[in-house]
């Protein structure tokens, strides 16, 4: 009997495990489960920079990302926004993925066009934030930009010439921000902005990041990255941190994608723990039949 | 008519007649999509009008708005876009399944419009604003880019990485196709250059900087001295060693016999364990990816959550 | 392709390829060298031209140094705070140029065995017997790739094994002028091995650039002629686990090999061998043979020992600060830290 | 000799890029070099859409098995390069652009190079992408074995960094005594799993990083000496 189960388990077709995979992620979807986190230090840290540093300090958004990433990337770039935003520093965006100019309009429309484009002191274009848009050249356009920004790029995303902007009286390079953000998909990256303009350049950079690519960033934390948010984790603890220092309106679950997907991610991750220890049980079963039966 | 077939056709019939059931037997409909009309250059909402004497306005931009917005009209585009979107999505899923023709037909359809995109992207992002604008000024301000400055002068050196690009496309010549190495040369030369430097920088002398860690730590005690701190101290001994004996496994002109050997056993397991927390933070990244794209179908398409 | 595990010729060529690993498992690999003058004088007379030209640039009349540099202060023509960076970058880009060129002049050096290269014998050997195909991926990156390079020149080498056995080995690529490689390698291979019929340019085609398009096809190959032995040797990103987990699934024995670290972990776990990082590099060298790659190896090797002294020696250094701080100095400052001297004056960085 | 020449122009470009690293002076002509490798570079990359329009196109006139897909494809990426180029749907955005008809964003939302971008691109990309997550499971379920020591260690860390990710690893504290108050609770795998992330992956990264740096300066250094060449590809 035990053997026969064996056997099946030995055979199972795994379209069985993918439609688990598939019921473990899209139950938590339809019953609205979600999940908080505790923050870790490496996303500590960036969030008391960005509440350090004084109002209106040039803040550098590098935004690297396409539609494969932005599952995680994008609710992050929405959090790190939103709390640039409420504490009036100035933005300038900028792309070295072709694919990320997208990414940068919608962040802007969802969060400084909805959020503070009113009231009585509203985000102005070209005062209080800037759309650079896409540069080309991978990891070459980094370095341009860290030795004068206009010779990577003479006009904005809407084709404006940058010296007619007022954000960019006095920036002359990447030296000139405050910090850089990153959000960071792969190559290049976080990486690239760490070797190519960080580094040289003494500028503090804190780098958003896929899962896939946390392990190849994370040596260089603490020492050249100030700090590091780690896929959707990172976004649901940054989230966490932005809706408890700021309640009103960042407690509300509609401005909280990365909380949503949590529950998800958590029996999803059970999921696959419970695969793992199967397997490994069905190997074991194996083995030793094999010792009973050689 | 086979069992597989039946069980398949029942299938797509019954998610048809739910699919048309939810379109027009529900209130909200399936992946409708509303906008407004804004007028760009001013930023105000145009409100719907059936007066065809009002002033037409040139500069229309549609964004997106509620179903019960007053100023709200429905747009076709955009649910069309949804409809097509969530079924190449079940296209590329169906795959899971077994490889068929809707997945083969998505998949060409990427392959077309991947390479498209980075085309265009590139045409406007850089022929036309970094090479047009350097080299005739005045036919980028009248075409394409209004803003830029009536003062600016042509700059002829851009002509030679234009020339130098151009001579790629030698390479389909086979007569002079070895001309279509020197922009080849040119790209590999830049990039070796910049990444001996930058790597040996950031990756080689910093990395070493950041391992020379005290082996022993103390830190201030309340009392006012100082006091081993244990934990610390153990994390740094664990982060040498560990570097070391990695840098011992990958030195590939000595035998790895005795102790040396041994180090670099001790260097893989360390390696082993490394890649296993990658595979687990990799494991999120796809997770979330897979929510995301859950939750456009039954949340964007389908309409099932409501937060 | 019919395939009989007796044909007469086979017999012979599993007796020679034993022999041969006999021989070749008792004594290391020392490479002969022979000299090939062009580089060299072309190496002499770049670096001539080079310096010439660089001088010219440098020429404040040529450059924009003139507009830029203030009028009032003499241009530095040096970064003087980057000198430490600077003596570090030529040590390390002379020794690996030395072991070069040593090797070239006929210096033997020995490379470590490498454990997923002894695996590939055993992989052919068991493809022969059990009658099935081989697969060979060379990556999804184009040939400029330094991965790309090396799992080509793995290729040959296994290609001239199932020539040995004619064993059928099938190599779909990703991109076109990897395939026109590959083909050269085949091709060379088979006649190496002294069977130039067993070369067939069917079995090595482009399948597409677009990387999941390349995966499904290459995954429903495997699917239907279900191979004994899978290489992935080359530049893989996410399509990594899709062609392992259906390697494992079809029950074939897998050798991976990538510097991709991020795709590491599921080639781990999920193939029988698999080359870490830089030993697929240094796998490749020691396949190909040729003295400059295995000299350059060796100044890699030189990079790594300076680096390993270096962290000890600062740790030590670290360590002892640690538990007796040095004082104060005359003037009531604190003194720098012993370990200063190797974290800020020789790993300074530019 | 058709290789001497592009050598030269490697390695000049090269040397100028360490060099001016090192020289202030030089660094403007280190800018023009990085302005004239953007633009190279990405003409370069229309060579790519020429192949892929040479290789389809053949296997339609051979008409090969699925050629129809061939041309889905074609159709795919002409429309997309037409829509793109031409604007279309584009309108100017403020009132000096009015009179210049292709002066709006070429992503404009609304336009059709978003659409295509919007319901095209990014739902196919981003899919394929979480196809992955199933076969994450699968091989989690059939490759993931403990075959020997190495394969135990990455399996054991893998189910530690999985429970450590969610918040299921505060089940791991439930045996501990209740902390005093104001002290956080000890979480045991949390602080098992920093401690890896902290120590074995950030050393065992750390090494493969110093590894590969030196294997790119030497690769770097044989393309700058002239001694490989392979990036240029075999003689024709």
């Amino acid at each position: 009997m035990t053997s026969r189960l064996l056997d099946k388990l030995n055979m199972l077709d795994r379209r069985w495990i993918f439609l688990a995979m598939a019921m473990a992620v899209l139950a938590p979807i339809l019953l609205q489960i979600g999940s908080d986190e505790t923050p870790s230090p490496p996303t500590i840290k960036l969030f008391d920079e960005i509440e350090r540093l004084p109002e209106g300090s040039r803040i550098l958004m590098a935004m690297d990302f396409d539609p494969t990433s932005a599952a995680e990337l994008y609710p992050m770039a929405l959090a790190f926004t939103r709390h640039c935003g409420v504490r009036r520093h100035k933005l300038f965006f900028v792309t070295i993925w072709p694919t990320g100019k997208p990414m940068i309009e919608s962040t802007i429309k969802g969060v400084i066009q909805a959020d503070f484009g009113s009231g009585d002191r509203p985000y102005v274009y070209g005062v209080d934030y800037v759309n650079l848009g896409y540069l080309a050249g991978d990891a070459v356009a980094i370095s341009q930009m860290s030795s004068d920004i206009r010779k990577a790029r003479p006009q904005d995303a809407r084709g404006t010439n940058l010296d007619q902007l007022p954000i960019m009286t006095g920036v002359t390079s990447v030296k000139d921000m405050a910090l850089i953000v990153n959000a960071s998909a792969g190559f290049p990256g976080g990486k690239e902005w760490v070797q190519y303009a960080a580094t040289p350049q003494n500028i503090p950079i804190a780098v958003g990041c896929t899962g896939v690519q946390s392990t190849q960033l994370f040596p260089y934390y603490p020492d050249q990255l100030l700090g590091l948010v780690t896929g959707i984790r990172g976004a649901i603890e940054y989230e966490t941190m932005l809706a408890a220092k700021y309640p009103n309106p960042y407690a509300d679950r509609s401005k909280r994608p990365a909380f949503l997907r949590g529950g998800a991610q958590r029996w999803a991750h059970r999921l696959m723990i419970g695969l793992i220890v199967l397997g490994n049980g069905i190997h074991l079963a194996n083995r030793y039949r094999r010792t009973l039966h050689p | 008519m086979n069992r597989e077939t039946r069980f398949w056709t029942v299938m797509f019939l019954c998610g048809s007649l739910f699919l048309a059931y939810q379109s027009f037997g529900t209130n909200r409909g399936v992946g409708q999509q509303f906008v407004v009309r804004v007028d760009a250059t001013t930023g105000k909402i145009i409100p719907p009008t059936t007066d065809a004497a009002a002033p037409a306005v040139k500069t229309v931009i549609y964004e997106p708005a509620a179903k019960d917005d007053p100023e709200a009209i429905w747009s076709f585009s955009r649910t069309a876009g949804i409809w097509i979107a969530a079924l190449l999505t079940l296209c590329i899923f169906s795959y899971l399944y077994r490889d068929n023709v809707c997945y083969k037909l998505a998949e060409s359809i990427i392959v077309g419009v991947s390479a498209g995109y980075w085309i265009v992207t590139n045409y406007w992002e850089v022929l036309i604003a970094k090479v047009l604008v350097k080299l005739a000024p005045d036919v980028a301000r009248y075409a394409f880019l209004p803003d830029t400055p009536a003062d600016a002068k042509a700059d002829y050196l851009y002509v030679v990485p234009v020339v130098l690009g151009c001579m790629v496309f030698c390479r389909l010549i086979p007569k002079i196709s070895w001309m279509g190495r020197w922009p080849l040369a040119f790209v590999v030369g830049t990039t070796a250059g910049l990444k001996l430097i930058l790597f040996l920088n950031a990756d080689f002398v910093r990395q070493v900087r950041s391992t020379v860690l005290p082996l022993v730590v103390f830190s201030a005690s309340a009392s006012g001295g100082s006091e081993l701190d244990l934990i610390q101290s153990i994390k740094n001994i664990v982060i040498v060693i560990s570097v070391l004996s990695c840098l011992t496994y990958f030195y590939f002109s000595v035998e790895h016999k005795g102790l040396v050997g041994r180090i670099s056993r001790l260097g893989i397991w360390v390696l082993m364990i490394s890649f296993g927390a990658s595979f687990a933070l990799t494991v999120m990244g796809r997770i979330t990816l897979l929510t995301m794209r859950l939750q456009f179908l039954f949340d964007d398409w389908l309409g099932f959550v409501r937060i | 392709m019919e395939f009989h595990s007796d044909t007469p010729g086979k017999k012979e060529a599993i007796a020679m390829r034993e022999k041969a690993i006999a021989t070749s498992k008792n004594k290391p690999r020392h490479f002969a060298f022979s000299p090939r003058c062009f580089y060299g004088e072309l190496m002499h007379s770049a670096v001539k031209i080079v310096t010439l030209l660089v001088l010219l640039m440098a020429h404040p009349s040529l450059s924009y140094a003139e507009e830029s540099a203030d009028s009032s202060r003499p241009i530095s023509w040096f970064d003087t705070g980057k000198i430490s960076f600077a003596l570090l970058t030529f040590g390390v880009c002379a020794t690996v140029i030395i072991c070069t060129e040593l090797a070239r002049r006929g210096k033997p050096f020995y490379v470590r065995p490498i454990a997923g290269l002894l695996a590939m014998e055993e992989a052919v050997g068991r493809a022969t017997e059990m009658g099935k195909p081989i697969l060979f991926v060379p990556g999804i990156e184009d040939i400029k790739e330094i991965d790309t390079v090396a799992g080509l020149m793995v290729l040959s080498s296994v290609a001239k094994m199932a020539a040995e056995y004619d064993t059928p080995l099938e190599v779909p690529t990703s991109r076109a002028l990897v395939m026109t490689a590959a083909r050269e390698a085949v091709q060379a291979a088979a006649l190496a091995a002294g069977r130039p019929d067993y070369y067939n340019e069917d079995r090595i085609y482009y399948v597409t650039d677009e990387q999941f398009g390349y995966v499904a096809s290459v995954c429903g190959w495997m699917y239907r002629e279900k191979p004994a032995a899978c290489f992935f040797l080359g530049k893989f990103f996410a399509e990594s686990l899709f062609l392992a987990e259906a390697g494992n699934a079809v029950g074939a024995i897998q050798i991976a090999g990538t510097a991709e670290t991020t795709q590491l972990p599921f080639f781990v776990a999920a193939c029988d061998y698999t080359l870490l990082g830089e030993e697929l590099f240094a796998a490749s060298a020691y396949l190909s043979g040729e003295p400059a790659q295995l000299g350059m190896l060796k100044g890699q090797d030189f990079g790594k020992l300076a680096a390993i002294i270096l962290v000890l020696a600062g740790c030590v250094l670290a360590t002892w600060d640690s538990i007796s701080p040095r004082g104060k100095n005359t003037e009531g400052q604190n003194m720098p830290r012993r370990s200063q001297w190797i974290t800020d004056t020789v790993l300074k960085g530019g | 000799m058709s290789k001497t020449v592009p050598v030269l122009i490697a390695s000049l470009v090269g040397c100028l890029m360490i060099v001016a690293y090192f020289s202030p002076p030089l660094l403007p002509a280190r800018q023009i070099a990085e302005d004239w490798f953007t633009i190279v570079a990405t003409i370069a990359m229309l060579l790519g859409g020429a192949n892929l329009c040479l290789h389809h196109v053949k296997k339609i006139s051979d008409q090969e098995a699925g050629w129809g897909f061939s041309a889905v494809t074609l159709l795919s990426f002409f429309i997309t390069i037409a829509v793109g180029i031409l604007k279309v749907g584009v309108v100017p955005e403020s009132e000096q652009q009015v009179k210049f008809a292709w002066s709006g964003p070429f992503q404009q939302e609304g336009s059709g190079f978003w659409w295509i971008y919007q319901y095209l691109f990014s739902p196919i990309v981003s899919t394929m992408f979480a196809l992955l997550a199933f076969y994450v499971a699968s091989a989690a379920f059939r490759a993931f074995r403990a075959k020997n020591v190495e394969a135990i260690l990455l399996l054991v860390t893998a189910l530690i960094v999985l429970v450590g990710q969610t918040r299921d690893r505060e089940i791991t504290s439930m045996f501990l005594p209740p902390p005093a108050e104001g002290v956080p609770t000890f979480i045991p795998i949390a602080f098992v799993t920093n401690f890896i992330r902290e120590t074995f992956v950030t050393a065992g990264q750390r090494a493969i990083m110093i590894g590969i740096a030196l294997g790119v300066v030497a690769t770097s250094l044989r393309i700058l000496l002239g001694l490989d060449r392979s990036y240029l590809g075999g003689d024709e």
